[in-house]
């Protein structure tokens, strides 16, 4: 299979693409993802290729779009929204966790909603509090839905395939300073699995379980503590809903060391699930040491860069918090 | 098929385009929906039945008359008061005792009880407990429909308090703007729970939103199924012409409470009394018999094959099948999902 | 000080009575809290003795409704907004997330948004999985936002009283199976801090931290417990956010056993934060067992009532949980 | 005060009602919002501010005649495209670009940027980054108005865009019920981001929808500053005299992009150059001249002194002090809370 380095947004273009090929029921909706290309030129130029019909601009009506996805979706379609703005996923949060999550269930089972929605996520590009946040942690708390969050182009492209299949609604939660990271793509249409975490790089002395843009950073500290002769394993969580706990407990039993890093705010963020389960699970016994967690700061994203940074988990400060939880000094 | 010679060339297009027989039919669903919601009434006060349940009693001609002018393949998105919308598309009453009595055979399985009774194969998307919910639905399954290229419309049921929801105005918007074959349907009962239209909108009548859309909003007597549907039916001809959508608002009334615990302190007696007065029920039966088209004895006999197929219903669910309890996170998912 | 027994719903309606006398820029909205008293009659006739100014039903605008009170309270008042069922948040949340959560941080701290609003949650009523959620974890994820939760009459009164003297916008957690339960409540204005948990029974055997309706399945099953010779300490956390974790980690030191019970979905939930920060505090190495979760099943809330009942945590399953968790079963 | 002797009498209302030298000072505004972008935008160009801004340039017709006929303890709200709104109610420059180049002498110390630009002083309760978000704190602002019995406004700004949120029907009827001190202010410059209001709305004017509720709609030109400030005049005489909410519509343009990214594809240069050709400032001086109001000579004082002011601005922003990035938690509550 030939394989190219595409970006991260190249990546999702191109699923959507083969997924529209494949599938004529496949078709986009969001806030000007047509003749603009989208806020972050992830659709570019797919609706030259694919038409106004399949690649719909809607008006300024987050909760409409939502609520069309899931009856469009009860209908017959695959609908696959795009929030501008992760943000803006807040004015409608009544059609996914009211509607869209819970449809099935509370239909018995009669009906299935085959919907995807994109949420560009996260800070760093100092839009300040109200475009920077990272709300992946809500949704994986809402039974009914599944969600993602890849970190390399070869995974958003390989799981949005796989959640544009699946009959049930899944939310992909995309960083927006990964659009433009580049990575080998395979070039033809392929999945991965929802629900499967990735070992990004075996270890010894700990394990950590990051998300998204994190699972850079913390391979980035992993480098540095190596010179140190400290060998961090890093597990690229993927699946926020459900979660891949059996892989983290088999790394944890191997390392006796757990730390979690995410972007989202520290309470109640994703690593507080995964410190958890872990604190829950066998793997408890083989704990050496407290389960450290590494989270976004207890604020807004404020607009200043310094403090911007300041507000989310960087490189130094992981290799400080994995630096002392190996050495003891926690 | 026309009941030609038995009706009069004057009467109304109404009495001319359905059979008697058809007419009857309409005639047998609203004392279903009456008896219906009778029947769980007294259910629910006799303890068979918890939870809660909004009664549509008094509104079975919009129910019924909107319902009329649709086909199995077209859609409905339903409201928490939503009975009549359920039967009317062709609901079975004992599937949905049974989903009242929380058994297996119930049409959700005993999962989502009266605010979440739906009939996919009907058709009927599903009640809905959040006020506005089924809004965009419905012009989601419309965009649907016209991708698919049918000729099929979705209809959405709403109140007037619904109206008042920002749901209301982006799926207007959006269907208006993309022209689907959408019917907005209004109830307008006079309240939202306990607040009139008086005081919860600044126009007399919810019909007078459509403009905002460039819509027709059209005004028919709710309590008058000859009314509903002769408005509805040309609503949902122009939406299969692709003419777009068209909101066409019922005036009416419920006559019992907004839900089990509404003590009706915002409204008078008098009011309530008045509404009786026009019972929709009643008043098709008389048109019925003034047409000559059906006569006493029939509209008795109808009468009492719809309380006996109630009974039956309200049989058939007490002696359904209980889920297992343990089996409470079956069917969240599609696949069965280690979570 | 004069002490009678009040209804929790009885001891909400005279906190916001004396709120409302002590203060003319208090105001209440929300739907049917006029007339008709309120869905679950808290209000009451409130609206007879204050008028229908100062007691306001609004349209059915539940984002709307919250904007309004994030405009009034900019503007000098402190409303105190009552959401009919805390599910249709889901409508307000752009306005409680991205605006009264983040204002005052946004403009520099320049100004402050003292506003309460009101979430009658939680299952148990037969309302199915649209009338029946626990979204309290969501708005404890949200830096800016202070959350509580009170299980009792003489708490929720206390507590309901400093929300609304509090400058910032204070979210209040009331499970509706909770509205007729009867306490003893002193007469006149007082308030309870927030951000202080409250042990609601001493014991030395194991800790249980637990929030709302499920502090008194806890003490239920704690007596049961009792008769065998187990010594359950029960935590009231009382406040979501901030959380009072010094009180958690020095019951831990002494027990040595965590256990969290909560109605929310166990994923993400409440119980998911309490058992991260202990597992990543000092009292880590005190623990001498896994921390134990109980919290809301893995699904929506379902109708039928067996079902609805096997969704959340219930006495008989919290007694054997804890019996598990000190007998070193788990 | 009046002008008196120097204008026409037959001339328009806004001539006569203000002095020559409040309307100077309103051209200064226009020019001050029109430098402020430009100088934004080039420092942006330059590296010294990050962020994305949404540039006003084209629409300070509508900032500047909108807010002249408010008063300082009259509130606005404003959008994403806000710096004129900013200026127009009084905010000062200097402190706008502190905040731009993210200093603690910012209006925000530097936590919100351009998009959360807020003045509390001058009754600017800020800029807002979601579309739609300040329609119901505008309503709320007019509630707390009328509870505490003032006599001030709440004047809202949003846009064609905006018009298409649940929020903006929900706002406008709870202002219209409650027969609130509200004026609505559309900017419509056609487009929301790439999307024209050929494609997001089924009427031809936002003001069409004024209707729905009940509430008078009126269109002006956005780019003559004396149609919008009568227009907005007699809004805000009606809102203070306790008549309700009015929802003026003001036609205008961005010449500049949605913001930093776009490549206007969605429009042709005709289209901008047309735009460009009405621009509201050289309108505005013409017409003060015009009526000997301004010389040449005063005018391109006015024009320097703006220059000047923001220059300065620039150079204040640029040697302030950098916040403490340990102090990233300060200010999200009101008392230091331990998290
Ligand atoms: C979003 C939302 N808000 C509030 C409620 C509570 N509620 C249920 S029905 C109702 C009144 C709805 O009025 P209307 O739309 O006129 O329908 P009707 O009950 O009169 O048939 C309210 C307030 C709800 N279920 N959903
Ligand atoms: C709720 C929300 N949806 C989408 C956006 C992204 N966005 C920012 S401005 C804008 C266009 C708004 O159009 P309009 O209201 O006409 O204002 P204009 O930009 O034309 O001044 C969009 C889609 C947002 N900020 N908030
Ligand atoms: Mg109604
Ligand atoms: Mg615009």
């Amino acid at each position: 299979m030939s394989v190219r380095e595409l970006t991260y947004a190249q990546a999702i273009q191109e699923a959507l693409a083969q997924a529209m090929d494949a599938d004529p029921s496949v078709f986009l909706m969001g806030e000007d993802i047509g003749v603009y290309g989208g806020a972050f030129q992830v659709t570019g130029d797919l609706v030259h290729r694919y038409g106004e019909d399949r690649v719909m601009d809607a008006p300024i009506s987050e909760l409409g779009q939502a609520g069309v996805a899931v009856g469009a979706a009860l209908a017959g379609c695959r609908p696959v929204l795009e929030f501008q703005f992760s943000d803006f996923a807040t004015l409608a949060m009544e059609q996914i966790v009211n509607q869209a999550a819970k449809l099935r269930f509370m239909l018995g089972g009669k009906v299935n909603v085959p919907l995807v929605m994109r949420f560009p996520a996260g800070s760093g590009t100092g839009a300040a509090a109200q475009h920077s946040q990272s709300l992946d942690a809500w949704l994986a708390h809402v039974p009914g839905l599944k969600v993602i969050q890849p970190s390399t182009p070869a995974d958003i492209k390989g799981m949005l395939l796989a959640a544009i299949d699946d009959p049930d609604p899944v939310m992909v939660f995309e960083h927006k300073l990964l659009y433009k990271m580049k990575g080998e793509v395979p070039e033809e249409a392929y999945r991965i699995p929802i629900g499967k975490a990735h070992v990004a790089r075996a270890g010894r002395d700990v394990t950590v379980v990051a998300t998204s843009i994190m699972v850079h950073k913390s391979l980035e500290a992993a480098a540095t503590l190596a010179a140190e002769g400290i060998d961090v394993e890093v597990i690229d969580l993927r699946t926020l809903r459900p979660i891949d706990t059996a892989t983290i407990i088999e790394s944890v039993k191997k390392t006796s060391r757990l730390a979690c890093v995410y972007e989202g705010v520290k309470t109640l963020g994703i690593g507080a699930e995964i410190s958890a389960r872990i604190a829950e699970s066998e793997a408890f016994d083989y704990l050496d040491a407290p389960i450290l967690r590494l989270g976004g700061a207890e604020s807004p994203i404020p607009y200043n860069p310094e403090l911007e940074k300041a507000a989310v988990p960087q490189v130094p400060g992981i290799i400080e918090g994995l630096r002392n939880l190996v050495r003891g000094r926690m | 098929m026309n009941a030609v010679g038995k009706i009069k060339p004057n009467a109304r297009p109404f009495y001319q385009k359905y059979s008697a027989d058809q007419l009857k039919e309409a005639l047998r669903k609203m004392y279903l929906i009456r008896r219906f919601e009778e029947g769980a009434e007294e259910a629910y006060m006799r303890g068979l039945i918890h939870g809660t349940m909004h009664l549509s009693i008094g509104q079975e001609g919009s129910a019924v008359g909107a319902t009329m002018a649709l086909r199995n393949t077209d859609y409905i998105t339903s409201t928490h008061r939503g009975h009549g919308h359920c039967i009317g598309k062709g609901a079975d009453p004992k599937l949905m005792f049974a989903e009242f009595f929380g058994k297996e055979e119930g049409y959700c399985r005993g999962r989502g009880g009266s605010m979440h009774i739906a009939d996919v194969s009907t058709g009927n998307l599903g009640a809905n407990g959040i006020v506005g919910g089924g809004l965009p639905i419905a012009v989601g399954a419309a965009l649907a429909i016209k991708k698919q290229k049918r000729d099929d419309v979705a209809m959405c049921f709403f109140g007037d308090g619904a109206s008042n929801e920002g749901a209301f105005h982006e799926a207007l918007n959006m269907a208006s703007v993309w022209k689907l074959p959408v019917v907005f349907v209004c109830e307008n009962n006079k309240y939202g729970m306990s607040v009139s239209t008086e005081r919860s909108m600044a126009v007399a009548n919810v019909a007078d939103r459509a403009a905002a859309y460039a819509m027709p909003g059209i005004i028919v007597d709710g309590n008058s199924i000859a009314d509903v549907e002769e408005a509805i039916a040309e609503a949902v001809a122009r939406a299969r012409r692709g003419e777009g959508p068209t909101l066409v608002e019922c005036k009416t009334y419920r006559t019992r409470g907004h839900s089990r615990s509404d003590r009706n302190r915002y409204r008078s007696k008098e009011e309530i009394e008045e509404w009786k007065a026009r019972d929709p029920i009643p008043h098709f039966e008389a048109e019925l018999r003034a047409h000559g088209l059906a006569t006493e004895a029939e509209v008795t006999a109808i009468r009492e094959s719809a309380e006996a197929e109630i009974a039956a219903g309200i049989e058939f669910a007490r002696l359904g099948t209980d889920p297992i309890p343990s089996e409470v996170t079956r069917d969240v998912y599609s696949n069965e999902v280690a979570q």
